[in-house]
């Protein structure tokens, strides 16, 4: 790789954040990576304002009498904190965001394949987010990010429009994110660099691969389905209103169509930042490369097949449920496999506990915990009970906040230094990752256990047993915001005031770590050659520099142990 | 505008193509539309899917009730949209030659293509203007606005009882209009029937927008044998719309 | 721990038939759990441990990075437990979904925000009352949006659903009284959608059975009424105390003259009251949703008489 | 794409569908038999279409792999949803018959 050093042509003070100047150089841009930064801080706002909801129906529910607000505003409060958290944060986080940043950097290509549809699709999520966040004005939606009819199909207090506005909002959302999906899915086939064959692709493409094809067929389902409630709602069409013929279990058909896949358009590309940051970190070719990858893949097309077991108690037939829960089982195996590659990965490695990768070990922590927790409720008599409790909500916010929240700090630390050319200060990083790691077991634990004694999801009061777990609950869930709050403060201070990033500060050896931090307008000159992702002893610490360098590069006393 | 002409114009310092309609990511042309198909396939992928929903709430509504749909079927005209199909087929072939002219470096055929497919989908626009206008002029709405009128219900044989039959006056008791309503109906075929169509149609609208923007770029010279790939990506979304099509007539129309 | 029909940490008392089965697998899937959640953050902890780097440039003890053997041998236990709960969990759901041929029979109907339980003699009550020793089988059905009969102690739920019915069953083998919850989201007082299950020994079921019917011939008029409308959750809504609630209070209303959304005036009277049940959204008081049940077809006339009767007494 | 080739395909294309209305018009095939000639014939359409108008012979695999899937996707939806909402019909047809019956009161 003599030929490396030409690559970077590009001198560095010109980077892409300086290329061009001014306001408008940003909003009608065509790099991936300034549009993946004005996605990072869109869902940032979205996860910020997701937060102040859900601390509202937590601090509600510190008591079973009237705290703060309404019935009809707390039915509200929780409605927006899942829309918003799903349909503005978690979806479109980790892919549109690190992912629009990181994927052409690992190709070693200039941009994504369709630059013009990476910034429609980014508009398209600022014209789904308005109408999403303007629902509030008009009252405000009260129907449960899920839209389940006929509740939201017939006349509801004050919420008429508020459900036409929210799902047109989320059928905008939809494109967007089949747009993003799309052109990640073209960049990989057609754009992977010489020597970058499919089985040398870094983990990380693969994740988000897997994700782009259940972005690509799953979303348009949820946009018919919504298309279809918005038309029923406003004309009666009487495809899922029972009034008029319709049949609501449907309803729950089209929907779960779509939001089952959807689990794993979140936590797939996680998983794809926790394989890259383990295998930094413990210095160590990642274990089982392509069980990882193929289980990738396995549970994207696994994801499709299983949507059966939200409806376990909704009326669906006896026949269905016992096929869907047989195929949901077959998710729990590439998830175990992920899992048990991790942790075999560390083994006999030389195991750095930088802030990236205590985020990656707590997700592991907390993964495990959403995935065991996901068995449960995949076993048909043990789910009727646990079903609509808050067993499931403790669940998948172990898969999906302990999850997603956990990967998305781990990348954001892990690439800041890429993004920006700067780093973060470790302690803040490492105080902030243990107290959203206290934060999140105590809020959410509890949970479990009150679940499994019975007290259903979506209760604005409830009988006084539950009380002592939902106030730890609502402890757990302060510390839990003040966590967060920490971690982006840590980001912003790095990015503002921290001391000059070398190129690759932790030795990873994919392609984004070639290029200059922060990277150049172009990336690079002309397109690299790809080496093996994850030879790391092909790279030494150069003190002088502080990162790492490759071995024929570095100087003759190089610190070699 | 100007902030990302400038960017792609002054991407790098030694361009090593000169072409501006090669985008400075791509190696070649035939780099850029490989790409570009995998792009459109990718879309129409998911536009399967988008149609899919219907087609799933048609086979279930359908599967079940099928006697809604033999009924329903009976205020449709069938020669209609047998000639509807036609007229969109031969657009599939004009959409299919123009990719030809394109490839071949004609112009002239490349204009002509092409303004004949946008034609014919004014054409079957306007044929289904005569037929919407006529059952929503007839009262046959969709879902909770259905409905119809004495004159249509016996122009298209109804079988008796199966709707409440509208008095000379033009009323309709009510109890009975609530009960058809109760289960899927005649209302449930029209709400089916209208979703498919407009969004079908809907499409077909989508389709004549993007070919007009085809057009101006075709009369301005931009396509020629090394670069033709918006007119082949446009000519395979067309004819993903009449895929669709193909479909909903022998579904709708054809209903014994 | 779950040889015991006990309130545990994790679970209410087993009431039903059917809990010590759901708490059985609940518990193989929960050691199941344990014993694989500590084995693997075990091995993590200590892997992190012992193989820190305590200088940068250490390389890694080893590079081995697969082994199709190891990954066999971890995903078969997987695949062992999911057999084993896949296979107990769908015999527990047949069972639960297969009510015995012999089942004593009750219909319910779910509204906002309350439930009716209606028995073959014609007599619906606001909380379900059922023999003990005898399997229970509920016909459901809902009037307007989705709710769920959940009875946490019975481990049964099941979603009521408009325009088809749905059914759940249980048999229950000790008196008692357990909660029931609504759980699939339905408005504003989801929350407030409760009700009991007050089991009886067989001899008192009957008796109780005989002694509501026919209250409107035993009982007078008023307390006929009052028993009605807290039957059928009347009173969740509209209150009798002069309390707020989702519909106007009851305190004192008989014969005064309210506002109606449309803007003009009208009087509490017999007329009023009785169009209000029978088609609740055509004369909606201002400043209240318009979200009552129409109960036409399910009050007899004598029935709302006696209801009248009973507003009239609310002074 | 040839004339011959194109020409050819349309000629198909509209023989098919005199072929599919003068089914519908001429002859019953009972049961569900004319719903699956009239499919049939629409899926010869379709392929036709696919093949030379979309030129998906001559094309790269992939092309046909991400139609291939969509399509199996949509089937699988239909498919398994038909199939749960079947199965809980009767449930559905009593009470409607139910409510219809005390909307006659």
């Amino acid at each position: 790789m003599t030929a490396d050093a030409a690559h970077i042509v590009s001198s560095r003070d010109d980077t892409y954040l300086n290329h061009t100047k001014g306001l408008l150089s940003w909003v009608v841009t065509l790099d991936h990576k300034r549009i993946g930064l004005m996605y990072l801080l869109s869902t940032a706002l979205a996860l910020c304002l997701g937060g102040v909801f859900a601390l509202l129906v937590r601090t509600e529910l510190w008591g079973p009498e009237e705290n703060l607000m309404s019935h009809d505003v707390y039915n509200q409060m929780f409605t927006l904190h899942g829309a918003v958290m799903v349909f503005l944060f978690i979806i479109p986080s980790i892919p549109a965001a690190i992912g629009n940043f990181i994927l052409p950097i690992m190709l070693g290509v200039k941009d994504v394949a369709f630059p013009r549809l990476n910034l429609a699709s980014f508009y398209i999520y600022v014209v789904g987010a308005i109408f999403l966040v303007t629902s509030m004005y008009l009252s405000a939606i009260d129907t449960g990010w899920t839209f389940y009819t006929p509740y939201s199909s017939s006349a509801q207090v004050g919420s008429q429009s508020a459900v036409m506005s929210s799902a047109m909002g989320v059928f905008i959302l939809g494109f967007s994110s089949i747009f993003t999906g799309i052109n990640f899915i073209a960049t990989i086939n057609t754009m992977r660099p010489k020597g970058m064959g499919w089985f040398n692709m870094p983990l990380f493409l693969w994740a988000v691969y897997a994700t782009s094809i259940i972005q690509v067929l799953a979303t348009p389902v949820l946009a018919i389905t919504l298309l279809l409630l918005t038309v029923e709602r406003a004309f009666g069409l009487g495809i899922f209103d029972p009034a008029l013929g319709g049949d609501p279990v449907l309803f729950q058909h089209f929907f779960w169509f779509y939001s089952h896949p959807a689990v794993y358009i979140m936590v797939l590309p996680a998983m794809g930042v926790i394989s890259e940051v383990i295998g930094t970190f413990s210095r160590k070719r990642i274990f089982g490369y392509k069980f990882i990858a193929m289980s990738s893949l396995a549970i994207a097309f696994i994801g499709f097949l299983v949507w059966g077991h939200h409806m376990f108690t909704s009326g669906q037939s006896k026949l269905a449920s016992m096929v869907f829960s047989g195929l949901t089982y077959l998710v729990a195996v590439p998830s175990a496999i992920k899992v048990f590659n991790w942790l075999t990965t560390l083994y006999k490695g030389s195991i750095r506990l930088n802030a990236p990768m205590l985020y990656a070990l707590s997700f592991i922590w907390l993964f495990a915990i959403g995935g065991l927790t996901g068995m449960f409720l995949g076993t048909l008599a043990v789910d009727v009970h646990l079903h609509d409790t808050y067993f499931v909500v403790a669940h998948f916010h172990y898969v999906m906040v302990g999850g997603t929240v956990m990967a998305l700090f781990a990348g954001l630390y892990y690439w800041w230094p890429k993004f920006f050319g700067r780093m973060y200060n470790e302690t803040i990083a490492k105080v902030a990752c243990l107290l959203v790691f206290i934060g999140f077991n105590v809020t959410f634990f509890p949970q479990f256990v009150m679940g499994s004694q019975g007290m259903p999801r979506r209760y604005y009061t409830y009988l006084e047993q539950y009380q002592p777990f939902h106030q730890i609950s609502t402890v757990g869930a302060y510390i839990l915001g003040f966590g967060i709050l920490m971690a982006f403060a840590g980001l912003i201070l790095a990015a503002l005031k921290g001391p000059k990033a070398p190129d690759n500060p932790w030795g990873a050896n994919t392609l984004e770590w070639h290029t200059s931090s922060p990277p150049p307008f172009d990336n690079y000159a002309s397109q690299p050659e790809a080496t093996d992702p994850y030879d790391y002893h092909a790279l030494v610490f150069d003190e002088k520099i502080g990162g790492w360098v490759k071995v024929e590069d570095a100087p003759a006393t190089g610190g070699e142990a | 505008m100007d902030a990302a002409a400038h960017e792609s114009h002054d991407a790098h310092g030694h361009d090593h193509h000169h072409d501006p309609r090669l985008a400075h990511h791509f190696e070649d042309h035939q780099h850029q539309f490989d790409t570009g198909k995998l792009g459109i396939w990718l879309f129409l992928g998911q536009e399967l899917l988008f149609f899919g929903g219907l087609f799933c709430a048609y086979s279930i509504y359908r599967g079940l009730h099928p006697e809604v749909f033999e009924e329903g079927a009976k205020f449709l005209n069938t020669n209609l949209g047998a000639v509807n199909t036609v007229v969109l087929l031969f657009s599939s072939l004009t959409a299919a030659w123009s990719v030809r002219a394109a490839q071949l470096n004609n112009k002239k055929g490349l204009i002509l293509a092409i303004v004949l497919t946008i034609g014919c989908a004014f054409g079957f626009l306007g044929i289904k203007y005569v037929e919407y206008s006529h059952k929503l002029h007839e009262g046959v709405f969709w879902g909770q606005s259905f409905h119809p009128t004495r004159e249509i219900l016996e122009e298209a044989h109804v079988t008796p009882g199966v709707v409440p039959m509208p008095a000379e006056d033009g009323s309709v008791d009510p109890k009975a209009e609530k009960i058809a309503m109760l289960k899927p109906n005649l209302h449930t075929f029209f709400s089916i029937y209208f979703m498919m169509t407009g969004l079908h149609g809907i499409h077909v609208i989508a389709g004549i927008l993007v070919y007009l923007w085809i057009l101006r770029r075709a009369i301005r010279g931009d396509f020629n044998s090394e670069y033709y790939g918006p007119v082949d990506f446009t000519a395979l979304y067309w004819h993903l719309v009449d895929l669709v099509w193909i479909y909903l007539f022998p579904l709708l129309y054809l209903i014994h | 721990m779950w040889f015991t029909s006990d309130p545990t940490f994790w679970m209410p008392a087993q009431a039903s038939n059917h809990a010590a089965l759901v708490d059985n697998i609940y518990y193989f899937l929960y050691w199941a759990s344990v014993i694989s959640f500590v084995a693997c953050m075990f091995a993590g902890a200590l892997f992190v441990l012992k193989y820190r780097a305590k200088n940068i440039n250490d390389k890694a003890l080893s590079q081995v990075d697969h082994s199709t053997t190891l990954e066999l041998t971890w995903t078969l236990p997987v695949f062992a437990v999911a057999a084993v709960a896949f296979y107990f969990g769908v015999m527990g759901f047949v069972s639960m979904k297969t009510p015995p041929d012999d089942a004593y029979e009750v219909n319910v109907t779910a509204y906002k925000w309350a439930w009716a339980f209606n028995y073959a003699n014609g007599h619906t009550d606001g909380n379900l009352h059922i023999p003990a020793g005898v399997p229970v089988k509920l016909t459901m059905s809902s009037d307007d949006v989705l709710h769920s009969f959940y009875v946490p102690a019975f481990r049964v739920k099941q979603d009521v659903v408009p325009g088809r019915y749905t059914q759940a069953w249980f048999e229950v083998t000790e008196p008692g009284e357990y909660q029931i919850f609504c759980t699939e989201y339905c408005g504003t007082k989801h929350s407030e959608m409760l009700a009991k299950v007050i089991v009886h020994t067989e001899d008192d079921f009957k008796k109780w059975l005989d002694s509501v019917g026919n209250i409107l011939d035993r009982l007078p008029p008023e307390e006929a009424g009052k028993m009605l409308m807290t039957q059928r959750g009347c009173l969740a809504c509209h209150s009798i105390d002069g309390a707020k609630g989702v519909g106007p209070t009851f305190k004192g209303s008989w014969g005064t003259t309210r506002k109606l959304a449309d803007g003009s005036d009208q009087v509490m009277d017999e007329n009023y009251v009785r169009q209000s049940i029978m088609e609740p959204q055509s004369q909606i008081v201002a400043g209240f949703p318009p979200v009552m049940p129409t109960f036409k077809g399910k009050l007899e006339d004598r029935e709302i008489t006696a209801i009248i009767a009973f507003i009239k007494s609310i002074k | 794409m040839s004339i011959p080739a194109l020409l050819g395909t349309f000629m198909g294309l509209i023989f098919l569908t005199a072929l599919t209305v003068g089914v519908h018009y001429g002859v019953d095939l009972g049961g569900k038999g004319n719903l699956i000639a009239a499919m049939v014939i629409a899926t010869m359409k379709a392929s036709l279409v696919l093949a030379f108008f979309m030129h998906l012979v001559f094309d790269k695999r992939y092309n046909f792999m991400i139609f291939a899937t969509s399509v199996l996707g949509v089937v699988l939806f239909i498919s398994i949803a038909f199939t749960d909402v079947s199965q809980y019909e009767p449930m559905v047809q009593q009470r409607q018959a139910d409510l219809a019956k005390a909307a006659e009161k």
